[in-house]
């Protein structure tokens, strides 16, 4: 147990890293506001810059940008952080685009809660008609 | 010339799609918007017979790989050419082409505006070039960035309406599919960790030499990307986006969506288990067993849901969530003719269901009726739409003869092979549940005579010419399934690593 | 007349982020920074001057279809480069082994096509960055 | 009782989980599998391959270009979609929106 509760220090990041995108997917899944949804998806996607840095780092290393004057310097892995320069891009985008979904929500029905806009969406169902075609 | 573009086809197929793509939206200020039209078409089509000459090619010649940017394997991403990418790519171009000449028919007033119309044809081509990317790649990381370019493109095509229901459908799809990516970018991540390579290849070799020491982080990781790639092609208990999603979009698009966009993911998963991380290794680890369970839950309960619509539409999603179990059920029974059955279901699904959504899509458009119990009657008014839908309902069953028969008794070998009897029953009860599903459709639509029999009113020529296209398609599969079912075959022996066939 | 201090100040402020972002873009290959940082930065300028001034003059400054071009060809810029390696015969994207000109390591033109790159996707990204703003922005239509 | 379920099968999860980051190898050592003739090449022959000093930008515009490529297509894609999601467009000559 020594041993393993040794390398679960060591390993903080990584931990640090599952916890957080545990929090991000539970709130994605149980907040009922729709930019709280938001936050969470961009916690989750932090959580993944984490690991993915944390994979590429090495003891005393420096930034990936080559120092033509010292040649003994030790650097990082730059690959990860290439990915991630994608990987933010990426939650950029999904970002915007659920921004913009939430906008067009509370044009139609007035509310940005997840509850709410499912009960009216099966009320217009019901009725058989779309009870929000004022927008 | 043509040497440069044979040479660099594979690429050059993603990156015709991409570029045509981004021109698009600066064509709705044409004069004739029809051009626009024709050049998505026309661009699809070219990729459709570049696939095609590339399966061909595969087929002849045997895989390779194409280096991007000169920078082979490890260093840059290399793009690898195998049996499985050819049978993608020729998949995505039979299916998409029609598709998109079905949906060019009406398409500024079903999404109400030009720039619209521009705007979903650019979403379509990119969706279609993430997929072809998606077909051919062989890097781990590209696999995650084309299946974010894939999911933006249809989360935006759901919404192609942009009415509150499909928007509010498209919000619960970007948020379940967003939790899919991270889990499956988690996953990667914890592949390179323990590996520190992006290539499938070279993650292969690592894992090979080293996966005893860490059996339960590659066991976590491959969790990960179940979870993530099940939430994405809409696996059973983490279907719930895709009923809503496929129901309320316009019919192109649940089209597109349920027979490609899905496909394009479970494509994606098995790279990564068994060209990533490798058959032997698979099957040591718990994952086969769940993704058979998972399987034989999905057809059941897609089935059973299915029952229970009357919407037209809403039926055919559900069908979907049950197909799919087919096909995580040959992926998960996991050996050659389990494969090749899922191969082939892939190609089978997605011509029945193109078919039936198109076919749906028409008959919905000319009386305005959703709902299966409103239908009677309507095979006298669409007797060519009503006939497709018939043949595509029947494929669906598994009927011999329609290709749905042909990857169905594959995956009937593959669950005998393997000695899974409870897979056999549930193979049948499925098909029996599809055709209880199916064919009341038709019983209402066919014989059910409204007193005063209907006027003809048939679907416009162009779109009755690519849902016959497609009814063709399922029948030359159904009757003819040798070279299909031999590329098929052959892709299942590249991912089980059996050498040539 | 209450937002002065705020018109002034971003009068002041703004060529000078405008530059921070061209120069990211521009030194990309030498130091942190690139393409998405340089024109997130260039994008944020822009966003600032439609923030403080309002659209309308925004719309003065860059208008909307300009946009839209550079959207599109900033992305085709992009593919149009990648060609490059093909037309000499080497494979897309290639840079140096296609026998592109490298440069003097260390110098602005160095590594290549990167620093061709570099300057379309940043501008694409700029222009994406704005044109998401501007699109959220705007009010019903 | 539905919440004492989640609970329990979050305390497995957390726990599988702590077991698969002790079997991750260890944070920062310079032998992680991570740090392998891949980083190498990249942090010794960036200069000779492609001429640039900043390692990253070299991955990123050289090395996995293509990737790049797909990323920007994900941003113009996410840009097609919000124009899909809030805006009516221009309808062409004689349309009806």
């Amino acid at each position: 147990m020594g041993e393993f509760g040794s390398r679960i220090v060591q390993n903080y990041p990584y931990v640090f890293a599952l916890a957080l995108f545990a929090i991000g997917v539970y709130t994605i899944l149980t907040h009922s506001n729709l930019f709280k949804k938001v936050i969470g998806i961009n916690i989750m996607e932090g959580s993944i810059y984490v690991l993915f840095i944390a994979a590429g780092n090495v003891r005393g290393g420096v930034a990936p940008v080559l120092d033509l004057a010292n040649s003994d310097l030790v650097y990082v892995h730059p690959l990860p952080q290439a990915l991630m320069l994608t990987g933010i891009v990426v939650s950029v985008s999904v970002t915007a685009l659920s921004l913009a979904l939430i906008m067009k929500l509370y044009r139609s029905y007035g509310t940005v809660d997840a509850r709410e806009i499912a009960r009216l969406t099966r009320l217009g169902n019901e009725v058989g008609a779309d009870v929000t075609s004022g927008s | 010339m043509s040497l440069v573009v044979r040479d660099n086809l594979p690429v050059l197929i993603v990156v015709a799609l991409l570029s045509s793509a981004y021109v698009m939206p600066l064509l709705t200020k044409i004069r004739r918007f029809r051009f626009a039209e024709f050049f998505a078409v026309f661009m699809i089509a070219l990729a459709l017979s570049g696939g095609i000459y590339l399966g061909q090619g595969i087929l002849n010649h045997g895989s390779f790989t194409y280096a991007v940017g000169g920078w082979a394997a490890p260093w840059g991403i290399e793009l690898s050419l195998d049996a499985v990418s050819g049978f993608f790519l020729i998949t995505i171009g039979l299916v998409a082409t029609p598709i998109m000449l079905y949906a060019s028919y009406d398409l500024v007033a079903e999404v109400g505006s030009r720039s619209r119309a521009a705007w979903f044809l650019t979403l379509f081509l990119l969706l279609v070039a993430a997929l072809c990317g998606l077909a051919i790649t062989g890097d781990i990381f590209n696999i995650y960035v084309m299946v974010e370019v894939a999911t933006i493109a249809s989360c935006a095509i759901v919404s192609a309406r942009n009415d509150s229901a499909s928007v509010a459908a498209t919000f619960k799809y970007l948020m379940l599919a967003t939790i899919g990516s991270g889990f499956v970018l988690l996953g990667i991540g914890f592949l390179f960790v323990l590996t520190g390579n992006l290539n499938l290849n070279y993650i292969g070799q690592t894992l090979r030499l080293t996966w005893q020491n860490y059996p339960t982080a590659l066991w976590v990781a491959l969790s990960f990307f179940t979870v993530g790639f099940g939430v994405k092609s809409a696996l059973f208990p983490l279907h719930v986006w895709l009923p809503d999603a496929h129901s309320t979009a316009i019919s192109p698009s649940s089209a597109i969506l349920s027979s490609l966009a899905i496909k394009g993911y479970i494509i994606a998963l098995l790279k990564i288990f068994y060209v990533g991380v490798g058959a032997q290794i698979i099957w040591e680890l718990p994952i086969t067993a769940i993704l058979t369970l998972l399987g034989m839950g999905a057809i059941v309960a897609g089935a059973l849901f299915a029952l229970a619509q009357d919407e037209l539409k809403r039926r055919l999603a559900f069908s979907t969530v049950s197909q799919v179990g087919y096909i995580f059920l040959g992926i998960g029974l996991g050996n050659i003719h389990g494969l090749t059955g899922s191969f082939m279901h892939i190609l089978s699904h997605a011509l029945t269901k193109a078919l039936l959504f198109l076919a749906a899509g028409a008959m919905i458009k000319r009386t305005g009726k959703t709902r299966i119990s409103e239908m009677a009657g309507i095979g006298f008014k669409m007797p060519v739409t009503l006939g497709v839908f018939a043949i595509g309902s029947l494929s669906m069953i598994g009927i011999p003869l329609f290709s749905g028969f042909v990857s169905k008794w594959q995956l009937l070998l593959g669950a005998l092979a393997k000695g899974n009897y409870l897979a056999v029953l549930v193979l049948v009860a499925g098909s029996l549940l599809a055709a209880a599903y199916l064919l009341p459709v038709l019983r209402t639509a066919l014989f059910v005579r409204p007193t005063p029999t209907p006027a003809k009113d048939e679907a416009p020529s162009v779109q009755l010419v690519a849902m016959v296209f497609l009814a063709a398609l399922v029948l030359v599969v159904g009757v003819f399934p040798h070279q299909v079912l031999q590329l098929a075959q052959k892709a299942a022996a590249t991912l089980l690593r059996w050498g040539v066939l | 007349m209450r937002d002065f201090v705020l018109k002034r100040m971003v009068a002041l402020v703004l060529p000078f982020v405008t530059m921070l972002g061209l120069y990211v873009i521009f030194h990309g290959h030498l130091s942190p920074g690139g393409s998405f940082s340089g024109g997130i930065i260039t994008g944020l300028s822009i966003i600032a001057f439609n923030l403080v001034f309002g659209t309308e003059r925004g719309e003065e400054k860059i208008s909307e279809r300009l946009m839209a071009l550079i959207e599109s060809f900033g992305a085709l810029w992009y593919g149009a480069m990648g060609l490059v390696g093909i037309l000499r015969g080497a494979s897309f994207l290639m840079n140096k082994g296609a026998g592109v000109p490298v440069g003097q390591p260390g110098s602005l033109y160095s590594g290549g096509l990167i620093l061709l790159i570099t300057l379309g996707v940043g501008l694409k990204v700029a222009s994406t960055m704005v044109t998401l703003f501007l699109e959220l922005m705007e009010e019903e239509d | 009782m539905a919440n004492k379920v989640a609970i329990v099968l979050l305390v497995c999860i957390g726990l599988v989980m702590l077991v698969a980051i002790s079997e991750l190898p260890l944070y920062g050592s310079p032998d992680t599998p991570a740090q392998n003739e891949v980083a190498e090449r990249y942090v010794h022959g960036t200069l000779g391959d492609t001429g640039a000093l900043n390692m990253v930008a070299a991955i990123v515009i050289d090395y996995r270009a293509y990737d790049t490529l797909i990323e920007t297509t994900v941003l113009f894609t996410a840009v097609i979609a919000v124009f899909m999601v809030l805006k009516k467009g221009s309808t062409g000559k004689g349309e009806q929106g």
